[in-house]
């Protein structure tokens, strides 16, 4: 198996050829899509210059970095509030049966709410504050957290709980060098796809009630049906997830699994 | 074109559109002029865009702002005159607001987005009258129009800006207008209703399709003036409207009486045009984009409104 | 450490399978008891019952409730993802430095500090999870066959600081055995436990002078006379088949 | 650890206060729900009488089991297609460090288009169909699952792939029965949340261009702010899921985990 | 089965360490070798190369292309999620009804086909994971310290199968032990590894006639003469400690 995965260190010059093969295939999307553009010659699909076009000229105006500051605040904040209490209450669920039980319908009910409508219930509650759009986010995420840690923490190696508990551990220790390593491969996918759907979920959020972000101008570009505004504000999200794939997430990963050989 | 036309018109379910639609088909006014009407409901405004966009829906409402802006990116789409009515500041009827220049540091309600048209038109207003930016002297915040209605009547926002059927809703429910749009135009120099709201479609089609389309609209004039005058119609269109109360649905009848385009003033695309410039000025390039005046051929030249006697 | 009091009357596992039936004992604090009974008589689950990890029987243990206790268990059970001188930095955060340089070339790992488990060979991870038990002087000091998959004389020697560190802290220790010799060289007494849902089946206590080398006459001659003496006393779980 | 989950078969005692201990937190949010809707007085918060008033009715009308019908039907196709393909890319980049490499900028693109944006584009592109909209959901989904499992499937034990490899296992075994229970927790975890999301964006997708199905009715209450039908429509699709959860997905997961103890 | 023909010129792991350095032999057809060396010279490494788990060595090792293994690894190493019968029929999908229930009373677990390994002993589990590398009739048979963990009468009465099915079917058996006595008393000829970067240190014919006893007179006196002609033989790995 000399294909299998092994996130050893890499030398400075594998680095190089890594980035590259992470690359190639962006650049190749990208020359495909102009290549359809061009052909398709329609409105609705913009060439990827265009795009950059518009990107440059938002950036410039400064309109662009008020806006994605905005939402990336308030992505930010509820990221926090949701893995937090999404990771407590997975992990909570997974280890004690009683619990589980518990809060069960109510994990699966949470779940199953539309986004719109604790979105709109918030605003009318709470009022058509920064405070009700997080919380609407943070409660639409909170559910989807705890599901994926929730099978993480039924998969515990119970043999080496065992040896924690005989040997005394502290609460602190046992969570930490114990529960939690079992736990990353949960953890990062639920870090990526956590980020990923609260930014869809501050979209719609302040489509429907904020006067700022990236999701209110989203919405003014969608009623005039500017796709390559709309198009130049997504890749500028895209743009600051893959800087923190690229300087955060992957490299912590790469770190926590090197004990996987 | 032959007499088993087809036309295709995307409207929200239960939008006001649909009540002309309702009386159409009821009163086979399209059938008797050998034409099969579609009615393709959808859930939201954008919905009906992104449908005649993608080639579903022949014909939607939507208004000429729209229309010129697209076709400054090369999308030819017409517009026909459909309503005049848009909508109204309102505020509580026991509000301290007595004037645009109260709203001075009160929060603001808009529906949809800054680039509203009332929005912008009454900023212009505000800066004209009063010499006050109202953008930033007063706190606007956007949302969805049911929302905005929502917090209207919970007060959490001191005056509201809305589409005329939601400002309608908040007049039955004791709020009172502060300034309505003729107000504002007549403060920026246009004295005479103008158009606002209409039939949108490709060029290419309606011409294409002269025909079908002159038909429908002679259905939906006719439609109109059953509308205009008849209040056994309105009776039969209750369900649809889905009115709380009688208030609201006198309120919602009245008000699209009011905006029924009967004729055209002579001057009214010259009106438009100055309004158009005074909503670029306004909006800038996010909301009129390349185009700095009104686009030729904007409003579709297979359609004529009767001239208004000169007052 | 006070007296180790055993007394199981019964310990089912939920799929109704019964593995102790009646099983009790004493140890003296310090005594040195081994264990010795055929493969899947019980002897893990004592163990655990021993060391508070299963509750869940009908009897009562006593062992001095804060009692440190260092397990050695079955399988090398070191943290995957923990090097080789932060497993047992876990258990005994003192074990930095010299300590632990000095405690890794004892059982010949001195180079293997900032390795993974998965880096070493079976052998060496037992001997990682031996350091464990040892590193913070338990009171009660539980090993579950731990000198499998040693080499014979690498073995020897490890034995041979079993002793030192017994000697020397003195604590009580419970050691599961298959070998005979093994034992009688080590403990001061040794449980032969039956097969099937276990108890004692003799109760020895190995009256030689130590030091007694595992090869050395006395001991062999003893485990000839105890196999002698009771002949059924190592009965397999294959039974009739040999 | 007494309280610690042991998923055996229950006896049908157990069964039953398990039944109990399930509801009556459910009961209790009823409850709640009831006596802060009374105080409160607002058609903005209904009372559950209200909405099961509405659902009732929606039900007794028939509105409700067509467009509850038409939702459920894009759901279940889309999840299937979402589940197959995502699961497909995940083990494959987990196990497979070229294409990990190759694949990873385009999922992380994939994972943070904005749903709108897809949805938008699908049905400007190919129309406003049937299609487009599956399409859409799935291509929004796709990443989620892949994510997730990606992560699984670097988490696969080698030692176990060992024994399956000396032994000449067949692809189909070594894929059933050796590699996917390991990946058992990170399908329950994916399929869970992926059924809530898909029935999130299906709405989002029918709200934008759909003439039936529940996010199209959703939508026309919106426009009325009738938040009791809104509330009715979404109890309902919940309550489809807790069936499913009851009788499918809790069943499963217990069988596959047996062997856990 | 071809002859088996070993050649490792290197072995290195991604970390640097090197496991096994100039280590080559050939094994005849149906030759039964056991290796001997200390904890951790690399055999787990040799037995992985050989049965071409791990390709990343330089030399070249020959089985015959398609050659049957049966390969019983240092750790059970069962799927947890298949029971007994289950984590058997996966190796060989005819091991089922009268043949199954056989084979496991053959190694004492006629009760056990449906437990989940989790429910079964250390030593049982060790059984299983013998069975499963023993059902097929494998013609290359790998054997990594397979009787560790067993009380002494299951080991022996284990060993005896493994020579009726050797002398049956007759594999090429190679056979990891620390146990002189248990390799002389079973192989035709034993390779002594040297510690650390590994090759052979000794290939000793074992000219004895079978059956041999392990606690027969011949063994142990071989044993003796082994040791005494090469007392640097069993050096284990804590060096000059003892
Ligand atoms: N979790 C469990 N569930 C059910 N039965 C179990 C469980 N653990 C052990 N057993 C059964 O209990 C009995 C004793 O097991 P135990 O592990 O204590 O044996 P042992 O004496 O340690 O054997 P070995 O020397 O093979 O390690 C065995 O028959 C085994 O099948
Ligand atoms: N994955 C690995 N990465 C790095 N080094 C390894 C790895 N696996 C084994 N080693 C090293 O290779 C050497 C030989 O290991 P191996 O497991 O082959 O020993 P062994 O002879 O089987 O020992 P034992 O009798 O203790 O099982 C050891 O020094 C070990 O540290
Ligand atoms: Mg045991
Ligand atoms: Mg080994």
């Amino acid at each position: 198996m000399p294909e299998e995965l092994s996130p050893q260190a890499a030398s400075p010059l594998a680095a190089g050829s890594e980035r590259w093969a992470r690359l190639w295939p962006l650049l190749l999307l990208l020359l495909l899509w102009h290549v359809v553009a061009l052909q398709a010659h329609s409105r609705t699909l913009p060439t990827p210059l265009a795009v950059l076009d518009a990107l440059w000229s938002a950036l410039a105006s400064g309109e662009l970095l008020f806006h994605l500051g905005k939402t990336l605040l308030r992505v930010a904040l509820s990221f926090c509030l949701a893995m937090l209490l999404g990771v407590g209450l997975g992990i909570l669920m997974g280890r004690y049966r009683r619990w589980d039980r518990a809060l069960d319908s109510l994990l699966i009910l949470g779940l199953n709410i539309p986004a719109l409508v604790t979105t709109i219930l918030c605003y009318i509650w709470f009022g058509l504050s920064e405070s009700a759009a997080i919380l609407a986010v943070v409660i639409n995420k909170i559910p989807m957290v705890a599901i994926n840690l929730r099978e993480g923490a039924r998969a515990v190696d119970a043999n080496l709980l065992e040896v924690a508990q005989v040997y005394r551990l502290s609460y602190s220790e046992r969570f930490f060098k114990v529960y939690l390593p079992q736990l990353y491969p949960y953890l990062f996918s639920s870090a990526r796809n956590g980020l990923a759907l609260i930014w869809k979920i501050v979209l719609v959020v302040e489509l429907l009630g904020r006067s700022d972000g990236v999701g209110f101008q989203i919405g003014s570009f969608f009623h005039f049906f500017d796709i390559t505004s709309i198009l130049a504000y997504s890749l500028a999200f895209a743009a600051v997830i893959f800087l923190l794939e690229a300087l955060l997430l992957r490299p912590l990963e790469n770190r926590l699994n090197r004990w996987r050989l | 074109a032959d007499a088993a036309a087809t036309l295709r018109v995307g409207v929200l379910q239960f939008g006001t559109v649909n009540w002309e639609l309702d009386v159409m088909q009821a009163h086979q006014l399209a059938q008797k002029r050998g034409l099969n009407l579609k009615v393709v409901p959808l859930a939201s405004g954008d919905a009906s865009t992104v449908a005649l966009q993608g080639g579903a829906v022949d014909v939607i409402v939507s208004d000429w702002i729209w229309v010129t802006r697209q076709r400054a990116e090369g999308m030819a789409y017409s517009f026909a005159p459909y309503s005049n009515a848009v909508g109204s500041v309102m505020v509580k009827a026991d509000s301290g607001i007595r004037s645009v220049a109260d709203l001075r540091g009160k929060s603001i309600g808009i529906n949809g987005g800054p680039y509203d048209k009332t929005w912008l038109l009454l900023r212009a207003y505000a800066s004209k009258k009063f010499g006050m930016d109202i953008n930033s002297a007063a706190r606007p915040v956007f949302a969805a129009p049911p929302l905005l209605n929502e917090l209207a009547l919970s007060g959490q926002v001191d005056a509201a800006l809305n589409v005329w059927h939601f400002d309608a809703r908040l007049e039955a429910n004791g709020q009172r207008p502060l300034i309505k749009l003729p107000e504002i135009l007549a403060g920026l120099g246009v004295d005479r209703p103008i158009p606002l709201v209409g039939w949108v479609f490709r060029e290419d089609w309606a011409n294409q399709n002269r025909d079908t389309l002159e038909r429908f609209l002679a259905a939906s004039q006719e439609a109109k003036a059953l509308m205009a005058k008849s209040d056994a119609e309105w009776e039969r269109l209750k369900p649809l409207m889905r009115t709380e109360d009688n208030a609201t649905f006198v309120a919602l009848r009245n008000g699209y009486r009011n905006g029924i385009p009967t004729c055209e003033y002579a001057d009214a695309q010259a009106n438009v045009a100055s309004v158009f410039r005074i909503l670029a000025e306004t909006g800038g390039d996010r909301l009129v984009g390349k185009s700095r005046s009104l686009s030729e051929g904007t409003f579709w030249n297979g359609f004529k409104l009767p001239t208004c006697p000169k007052n | 450490m006070n007296t180790l009091s055993v007394h199981i009357a019964a310990k089912r596992y939920p799929n109704g399978s019964c593995a102790i039936q009646g099983l009790a004992f004493d140890a003296r604090p310090g005594e040195f008891v081994a264990i010795v009974g055929p493969s899947g008589a019980g002897k893990t689950t004592l163990l655990k019952i021993i060391s508070g990890l299963d509750t869940d029987f009908d009897g009562a243990v006593q062992t001095g409730s804060d009692a440190r206790i260092g397990f050695m268990f079955q399988e090398p059970r070191l943290m995957p993802w923990l090097t080789v001188a932060q497993n047992l930095a876990l258990v005994d955060p003192t074990a930095t430095g010299q300590r632990l340089t000095d405690a890794l070339e004892r059982v010949g790992l001195k180079d293997c500090a900032a390795l993974f488990p998965k880096q070493l060979s079976g052998g060496m991870q037992r001997r990682v999870a031996m350091l464990r038990a040892f590193l913070m002087a338990p009171q009660l000091l539980l090993m579950d066959e731990p000198f499998q998959s040693l080499d014979a004389p690498t073995a020897g020697q490890l034995r041979e600081q079993l002793l030192t560190l017994w000697q020397d802290s003195k604590p009580t220790v419970l050691f599961v055995t298959h070998n005979l010799q093994e034992a009688l060289s080590l403990a001061d007494r040794v449980l032969f436990l039956t097969p099937g849902p276990s108890h004692i089946a003799l109760d020895f206590a190995v009256e030689l002078a130590r030091p007694r080398a595992l090869d050395s006459e006395a001991v062999q001659r003893m485990a000839q006379e105890l196999l002698q003496a009771h002949p059924d006393l190592l009965r397999g779980t294959l039974g009739t088949h040999a």
